[in-house]
């Protein structure tokens, strides 16, 4: 495995226009690597993520994106996103173009990425306004039973970046806990960051572990504690209370501007 | 104990959750309203969570649907999109828990926007998983407060149209779908007057002839209730 | 977990004329389940599997099958399925009407299946004459792109029966090593039959483990070597020199017949 | 050491190999021609089996493609569903590595009858996952013995249709396709005259203006096959 800084893979990996999706449901979100997305000042971005919550709230709010691919834009247990609100709503930092699914929608877009297929076929949007609104919503009619269903294209970022617990030496990545969609984003990508609490010399096995070999991933890159204040399963727990936090933060537009530069640099 | 109405409305949503079976859950009132069923009258419940996990088992009540909680006591974890496709969309799961931000009178939901889509006047977080529950789960329950801008003549947005039969729980009663599928109130909480959900409501709601009064929640249910918030 | 004899789980799950798939990918074959239909004499049964190997031979060879629908019929690195041809080639003991597919097209059936889809999109088949001989292979468009790809209906068997190395008290069943479709198959399925090789307290956790909740499943077996001649991985070995003999055995129809008798029953 | 026309056959096979590559493999003859290769001159292939084994590094081998050795070495295991959609129909394979009881001169391949579909004279055993191996991987090897029982003018069935630029290796030389697609016999394997080439084929085979003597296989090549024959 080549040995490789985070600020050199984001530098080799991540260039500004590119859609980007970084994932994890909840546990393992890839915070350090978002970090130095900043950092590196990336601009014009598509951002993909099926749950854009507080990394998402501060790209946006740091000006990064262009584009928003999501379903589900809040502060899991607390309330609103509010930099993705001001977006939004105002137009804070900027107009923020956006492209809105269901969870089922956005997983099996993935699926489709990960499979090689254009599309993908679910049961799904039935009645509701998003087909309206969102235009890679459509139908297709299954050819045998004649049933209209729901379509949806294919996402195949350009970089999916995730974070895992461990790696071993080769650069095969393991998962465990809670894993969402981490293996189709990387298998749908067509370039691959993950970043990893630690090196190991064996994988050991885990209750509902995914692995990933290493052909899978452009490059492997440590980050102890890289998934904070979210968490990593086995190694810490998510801060709960910066949640809460983050909410008074992020409503003022000095205060997060403040916060970002104290503490992302 | 007295009961808050939050706690009222929780606990006539659990008491809704027959014993035995599949029930799909969303963060908040109803992952607390699913567990505390769990915990008293519903032991054999399964709880699944959008984040993958199969026959959760949580003794507090998780902040988000990702808790490690939630992986350190389920049965099986799956992947995101083989809970979507393998469970919920295979037809597997009896009941759907869902909130939402404005429901309209045939208890269609509204998480997206207030106001324009375009131009909103609030910006809300969209659809999750609501709208493949509300179209796969065989029984939708709903659960939110009860106000006249929650309950709409018309949605801003339809997020998520309910398919089977339903039941809605809010703060002041219990309202269900008659037979066209307009919802109907047919139970008040105790120390709620029938001019109290219909002055909270933003249509002219229709009234069961007879109203029934919420059983007060008991001592058990509320111990067991604050137990999960508390641990 | 109810306690219930595998006699007693074959004779209430399985019955005539029932389209049942026995899956497990060379590894995990559910060969004492087999073996118990042929015993209960099940008939006109439409068998169900990516890979006919011996147990099909066996099962297609006494008799018990109207239908087959597959996508490789052979006997694994040895050769020719001798009951299987000889049901193909002159009809005994009985025509044998098949259903033929590629593993891709399968496996995307189960998934469909599992999925509560009418059908699977994949790009497969194309230029073949399977899509000639067998009218469950048909096209859908892309509505995104116009590309045309193959579609295949949903399997969704009556009965699935798999073999596992472990179910807990609860009635959760855990596979490791190589897992083959054997979740898809459990999860298509109406009804569900899985044997284990042990019960335990505690499921441990192994690289590749599968777990399938208990209520996916309707009945679990103690079946300890049941998988056997294939293995068990981290119980048994797979016995090759059985599967060269059984090219011996299966190749004369008296020979095959007093060896069932003998060692089936 | 003396090598059988079947290890000239299987040390020919690995010699196409490439390291680094990433190679699905079927079992018999491709498996053992992909082994030799990862243990001699490439041995930063991936190898991929359809049973879900990826990175497999068999010391043995294997008699099936679901064997416990393929697992015990793999560095990922994956369901049958995922090695068919995220690894091979999604386009990440180099090489497919196929055998077949009937090939026609454009490469096309049998693997399902012989004689008519409805009433074969011989039941082969189908399909497995050669038709999409053949299709999604961007390069295809095929390695069969020569004989006019498999080189057929005319296949009775078309099982697979191979796409991308390809290699016959067999038990007498080594065919290429020309622009046109057409397989052209570019070389001999020693002690092998063209002449017996063409005679083993069942149409009029093109034979290249230059044709080749196959390198023989080394006492290196032969030792470690035989050792994996042997394990």
């Amino acid at each position: 495995m080549r040995e490789i800084s985070l600020a050199e893979a984001v530098a080799e990996l991540v260039r500004d226009g590119d859609s980007v999706a970084l994932e994890g449901f909840t546990h393992l979100i890839p915070v350090a690597a978002a970090h130095e997305i900043i950092r590196q000042r990336r601009r014009d971005l598509t951002l993909i993520r099926m749950t854009p919550d507080l990394i998402y709230d501060q790209l946006i709010g740091m000006g990064c994106a262009r584009k928003l691919v999501f379903s589900w834009g809040g502060n899991p247990g607390v309330g609103s996103l509010h930099r993705f609100r001001d977006a939004i709503e105002h137009g804070y930092p900027h107009p923020l173009e956006i492209e809105e699914h269901s969870h089922a929608g956005m997983a099996n877009r993935y699926v489709a990425g990960a499979s090689g297929l254009p599309f993908a076929v679910l049961r799904g949007y039935l009645g509701t306004d998003l087909a309206k609104v969102t235009p890679t919503i459509r139908t297709v009619t299954c050819p045998f039973t004649g049933e209209e269903l729901a379509a949806v294209p294919a996402l195949n970022p350009d970089v999916a970046i995730v974070h895992a617990q461990q790696a071993d030496r080769r650069g095969n990545v393991a998962f465990w806990g809670i894993t969402g969609v981490q293996k189709e984003v990387v298998l749908a990508a067509k370039r691959a960051l993950v970043t990893v609490e630690e090196i190991v010399d064996e994988i050991e096995p885990h209750h509902g572990q995914v692995v990933l070999p290493s052909i899978a991933v452009d490059a492997v890159v440590k980050a102890e504690r890289g998934a904070y204040p979210s968490y990593a399963h086995g190694y810490y727990d998510r801060d709960n209370a910066f949640y809460r936090e983050w909410d008074a933060i992020s409503r003022d537009r000095d205060t997060f501007a403040t916060w970002m530069r104290e503490h992302v640099g | 104990m007295t009961a808050t109405t939050d706690e009222i409305m929780t606990v006539a949503a659990a008491r809704e959750l027959r014993d035995g079976v599949l029930c799909f859950v969303g963060i908040g009132l109803p992952s607390a309203a699913a567990n505390l069923a769990r915990a008293t009258h519903a032991p054999n419940c399964t709880l699944i969570y959008e984040s993958g996990t199969i026959g959760a088992k949580p003794t507090r009540l998780p902040l988000s649907i990702g808790d490690g909680e939630l992986a350190d006591t389920a049965d099986a974890l799956v992947s995101v999109p083989e809970i979507f496709n393998y469970w919920l969309q295979a037809g597997r799961v009896d009941v759907g828990f869902l909130g939402a931000a404005q429901i309209d009178r045939f208890g269609n939901l509204n998480t997206t926007v207030v106001g324009d889509y375009a131009d909103p006047k609030v910006r809300l977080p969209g659809a999750g998983g609501a709208p493949e529950i509300a179209a796969s789960a065989k029984e939708v329950i709903m659960v939110l407060r009860h106000n006249t801008r929650a309950f709409v003549e018309r949605l801003s947005f339809v997020t998520s149209v309910v398919k089977g039969p339903r039941v809605v729980l809010t703060d002041l009663g219990v309202l269900r779908p008659d037979e066209t599928g307009e919802l109907v109130l047919v139970a008040v909480h105790p120390n709620v007057t029938v001019e109290q959900a219909k002055a909270a409501t933003g249509w002219d709601l229709r009234v069961a002839a007879e109203v029934a009064v919420t059983e007060p929640p008991t001592e058990k249910e509320l111990s067991v209730l604050r137990a999960l918030h508390a641990a």
